[in-house]
């Protein structure tokens, strides 16, 4: 009898009733569904949890604090506990400043990240010479999307042709790219349905 | 005091970032790599009042008795499992965290992805009509670069191909870094608004 | 024609299942037209004298495994089958090297290649820059043991890799920029010819690096590995899957099509204006 | 002015403005202090003078910002155009009124250190003020545990500020599983349960985009998405009613709020795309005519 149970189709059998019980969602909601959504929360919010802890928590605070006496630590730890002053009706308006330690820091580095790591480069590879028909196309495309987003006028006379041609130029890359994502995405339900027929059901080699 | 401090908090934090930029020392790379690694500390703490967070909905759900309170314990369950073994026992290969992972969890992420195979079907069947000149123009496009990537687009039209990485290498990169710098301007202002204190909605202020 | 308009989501779900499950069953052998760049990946792989040693770095994460694993598997197959040695890494910390060690090990097995004699598998190191760079000088220097922790000079094959002289092409399969730096810190370096696998999402900029010469063979996503397995005279994964991605590409046009001939009918009609 | 139907008078009255210019001391001050203890250890000068470029870019930016900001807060008549999607808004969550049934708002699925999320709450913001008044059920789910707790206090204020805090419940932030995946899964369980009558999508998304949207596009919500990742953008135009694309994600705070001095950024960001495209017509011209390629290009590189 063991044997039997460590044939692949028992050992598999969680792994396929949980891929299994995913799809049937596209038919409609229905209890084996629920049960794996909840399943699949519980185990993600316990996954990040038990990652957490391990690698920030314990990594990033404990052990420098209690091996390596950094008492810098203590800081961030002091900002992250603030976290929880919600609970104390006082002293619930401090929750904001760890919040706005993150979100200022972010800020910061997204204000010198966008303008630097973004605007320069493309505006960069975008000085092109105008010596072959994908150039000329590559520069009045960037042009004329940028201008699409004007705010300041609406888009009537000269500035309205631009954004037409800019929101034309829009459609054919989003046409183009929805079209390619596709097999992407194929790829991956090959890779399911080749799990279910042949790694578990042994259906076709 | 109270509507004050964050503002500052948030405004010194965000100028030391990009003071840290610009300026070369060992003092400046650290202190900038000091509150980065805070960000993730921070964050770190958070993950309890998320965890506080789930189990209080899903407690409700089981003290209330909600019809779907069964699910609910499901999920807790697996919450305490999965986490408490996580904590306890570490997360390194061969514990019971890993294989959780490796035998559920991951199997239902790449089931979750391939979903989306389904959708872009169903999405590109529904919104893929010739209404106007611009939907047309961008159904066109999706089905020469459909064609052109499999096999039998060549047998149609010899250069089907070709067209279709002419499409995604000139016209596709172009609207892509229009909205890149776009995008980056908006990002830039926003943060810049942040900073200076007259966007304040994510403290709750000035709505 | 109102009804074609509004087919119900699950007929078109139920269509896209059998699409898929048909060709992986029986397969359809859909005839794959060669791309020069199939074509020039794999005589590049011909090309190489027996005997040499080719390194083959497994960098892609198990989640675009259907579109890459097949590549690796026709890239390993041709190497042995050529009786190349192959000395495998990845640049992927979770997930790369235990799938090159299973590649490796089960393709091995069917030409009956022995481990440490016809193939290595280095593992991983964090820091590809120092990886790429470093292995220059000296391999042992970067992974002083293999990915099952034997030192390298117990292994026979790497007293004859000792560095990027002795090695005589790389075989890149990749799913990220891994892939660009092969090209531009290795090829532009040390002007090791190299070929590159990587995803369908990739293939139009490194098409860019064919033209330019510094890699000379390319295959994009699961089309370019089914022309390869056309090439070497073994279908499989790849080839059903294109098959089932040729069904699904012409399904959802088909239903294109449909749905705006049904557009297009109910609007001559006079009828109430329709959402969606 | 009127921007989809807000007057801007009556979020002016209530705001209060913190003073900037005062607040300018401290980057100088901060930039003495990390400078001092730096410049005796750096022979080369505490600048990064590679960097010069980016740094113009930076003052510039800001001054064109800066100077829109002062025209507005003098009172000057600043026009911008009508954005469909964010007029949008108001009319989805009227019609959730109208229903009865509960508005769903994801603030996209990246973490707080993503500037996207940032813009996602601050809509949100906007977006908890008419549902508190209306007394519309609002449904946040929230990916990560930081920006749960950032959409938990903009909501909080939101209906403390309409009194209508008792109207809020674990239920109305909450946050739902630990991976993008896992989320999606629960948030369409959630959306084909509940039944909402709007969704909007404002924030980072990857995958997920379509995951969601055509599950809530099933349920027959009114749906508006705005995103500036451009390889999601495709998938949401192609499920949602109204999409805003890139740089409107972020303008659409401003634009909800009608506050004339964060539509006065809007204008310096006008401002820079005109300088822009003078650059890049400028450059193309010469790197056409074959002078100063290098040139160009050492200007612009991103060191």
């Amino acid at each position: 009898m063991p044997e039997l149970f460590s044939h692949p189709f028992f050992t598999l059998l969680p792994t396929a009733f949980f891929t299994l019980a995913i799809f049937s969602f596209l038919y409609r909601d229905n209890p084996f569904f629920k049960f794996a959504e909840h399943v699949f929360a519980g185990l993600s919010a316990g996954y990040y949890c038990g990652l957490i802890f391990q690698s920030v928590i314990n990594q990033q605070v404990w052990i420098p604090l209690t091996q390596d006496e950094r008492w810098l630590v203590l800081v961030p730890a002091a900002l992250g506990v603030l976290m929880f002053a919600r609970f104390v009706p006082k002293i619930g308006w401090m929750m904001r400043l760890p919040l706005a330690f993150v979100i200022g820091s972010t800020a910061g580095i997204m204000f010198i990240q966008q303008l630097h790591g973004m605007v320069l480069p493309q505006v960069g590879r975008t000085i092109l010479p105008l010596d072959s028909v994908e150039n000329v196309l590559l520069v009045i495309g960037v042009l004329s999307t940028l201008i699409y987003f004007y705010f300041s006028k609406p888009h009537t006379g000269p500035l309205g042709w631009v954004a037409s041609v800019g929101i034309a130029f829009v459609m054919v890359a989003f046409g183009a790219h929805f079209g390619y994502t596709v097999m992407a995405r194929v790829s991956l339900l090959i890779g399911r349905i080749q799990f279910l027929l042949i790694d578990w059901l042994h259906l076709a080699s | 005091m109270k509507s004050r401090l964050p503002v500052i908090v948030a405004f010194l934090a965000g100028v030391l970032m990009i003071v840290a930029f610009f300026g070369r020392g060992a003092v400046v790379d650290r202190v900038a790599e000091e509150a980065l690694a805070w960000q993730t500390i921070v964050a770190g703490f958070a993950l309890l009042l998320g965890v506080g967070s789930i189990v209080r909905v899903h407690w409700h759900r089981l003290a209330t008795g909600h019809p779907d309170r069964i699910y609910s314990l499901v999920l807790l369950i697996c919450l305490t499992v999965m986490g408490g073994s996580g904590v306890l026992f570490g997360i390194g290969s061969g514990t019971l965290f890993d294989s959780l992972f490796e035998r559920i969890q991951a199997p239902m992420m790449s089931t979750m992805f391939s979903v989306l195979a389904f959708f872009i079907a169903s999405a590109a069947y529904r919104a893929f009509r010739a209404r106007n000149v611009l939907s047309a123009i961008l159904l066109l496009t999706a089905v020469i670069v459909m064609l052109g990537r499999i096999p039998m687009g060549q047998y149609i039209y010899h250069a089907l191909p070709d067209w279709a990485n002419w499409i995604m290498m000139v016209p596709s990169v172009a609207v892509q870094r229009g909205i890149i710098i776009g995008a980056a301007l908006g990002a830039a202002s926003m943060a810049l608004r942040v900073i200076l204190g007259i966007e304040r909605t994510y403290l709750g202020q000035g709505g | 024609m109102d009804r074609i308009q509004s087919v119900d989501r699950r007929v078109l779900y139920t269509l896209i299942f059998i699409s898929v499950i048909i060709p992986v069953m029986w397969p359809l052998h859909l005839p794959t037209p060669e791309t020069p760049e199939a074509r020039a990946f794999f005589d590049a792989v011909e090309a190489i004298p027996p005997g040499s040693v080719v390194l083959f770095p497994f960098d892609f994460w198990p989640s675009t495994l259907p579109e890459t694993e097949p590549m690796a598997v026709a890239g390993l197959r041709h190497c042995f089958r050529r009786d190349l040695k192959v000395v495998g890494l990845s640049n992927v910390g979770i997930g790369g090297p235990s799938v090159a060690d299973r590649l490796l090990d089960s393709i091995g097995a069917e030409y009956g290649k022995v481990y440490g004699v016809d193939y290595v598998n280095l593992g991983y190191k964090a820091g590809y820059q120092a990886v790429l760079l470093g292995m220059a000088n000296s391999i042992a220097a970067i992974f002083p043991t293999d990915h099952r922790g034997t030192r390298l000079d117990s292994l026979p094959l790497m007293q004859r890799a000792l560095n990027y002289d002795s090695l005589s092409f790389v075989l890149i399969v990749s799913d990220n920029a891994m892939a660009d730096y092969w090209v531009a810190l290795v090829n532009a370096r040390y002007g090791l010819p190299m070929v590159a696998g990587v995803t369908a999402v990739m293939a139009p900029k490194m098409l860019s690096y064919i033209h330019t010469g510094q890699i000379k063979g390319l295959l994009g996503g699961m089309k370019g590995a089914a022309e390869y397995e056309a090439l070497l005279g073994e279908s499989d994964m790849a080839s059903r899957g294109m098959d089932a991605q040729s069904l699904i590409h012409l399904l959802i046009i088909g239903f294109i099509i449909l749905g705006n001939i049904g557009y297009v009918a109910s609007r001559r009609r006079p009828s109430p204006a329709r959402a969606g | 002015m009127t921007i989809g139907g807000h007057k801007p008078g009556r979020t002016l009255a209530r705001t209060r403005y913190p003073r900037i210019p005062r607040l300018w001391l401290i980057p100088i001050c901060a930039a003495v202090l990390t400078a001092t203890p730096a410049w005796a250890q750096e022979p080369s000068g505490v600048f990064r003078m590679e960097r010069l470029n980016a740094l113009v870019l930076v003052v510039v930016f800001t001054l064109a910002i800066l100077w829109f900001l002062r025209r507005a807060v003098k009172g000057a008549k600043l026009y911008v155009r009508p954005l469909p999607g964010v007029s949008a808004v108001d009319e989805a969550v009227g019609r959730a009124t109208e229903m009865g049934r509960p508005v769903v708002f994801i603030p996209g699925t990246g973490d707080l250190d993503e500037i996207q999320t940032i813009a996602g709450l601050s809509v949100l913001g906007r977006v908890a003020h008419v549902t508190a008044r209306y007394t519309t059920p609002l449904r946040v789910p929230v990916l990560y545990p930081l920006p749960m707790a950032a959409a938990k206090e903009t909501v909080r204020e939101a209906y403390i500020d309409e009194g209508m805090a008792d109207h809020l419940t674990p239920e109305t932030v909450q946050y739902v599983a630990g991976e993008s995946f896992s989320y999606s899964a629960r948030v369409g369980g959630m959306m084909i349960r509940e039944k909402p009558a709007a969704a909007i999508y404002m924030g980072q998304f990857r995958a997920e985009s379509l995951l969601i949207a055509e599950v809530g596009q099933s349920t027959g919500a009114i749906q508006i998405a705005g995103t500036a990742e451009p390889d999601q953008l495709p998938f949401f135009i192609a499920a949602c009613d109204y999409t805003l694309i890139g740089e409107e994600l972020y303008a659409a705070s401003a634009y909800l709020s009608g506050e004339p001095r964060l539509l006065g950024s809007l204008k310096g960001q006008d401002l820079m795309k005109v300088l822009i495209a003078l650059v890049v017509l400028v450059g193309v011209i010469f790197v056409t005519l074959g002078y100063g390629t290098e040139w160009w290009e050492a200007l612009l590189q991103a060191q």
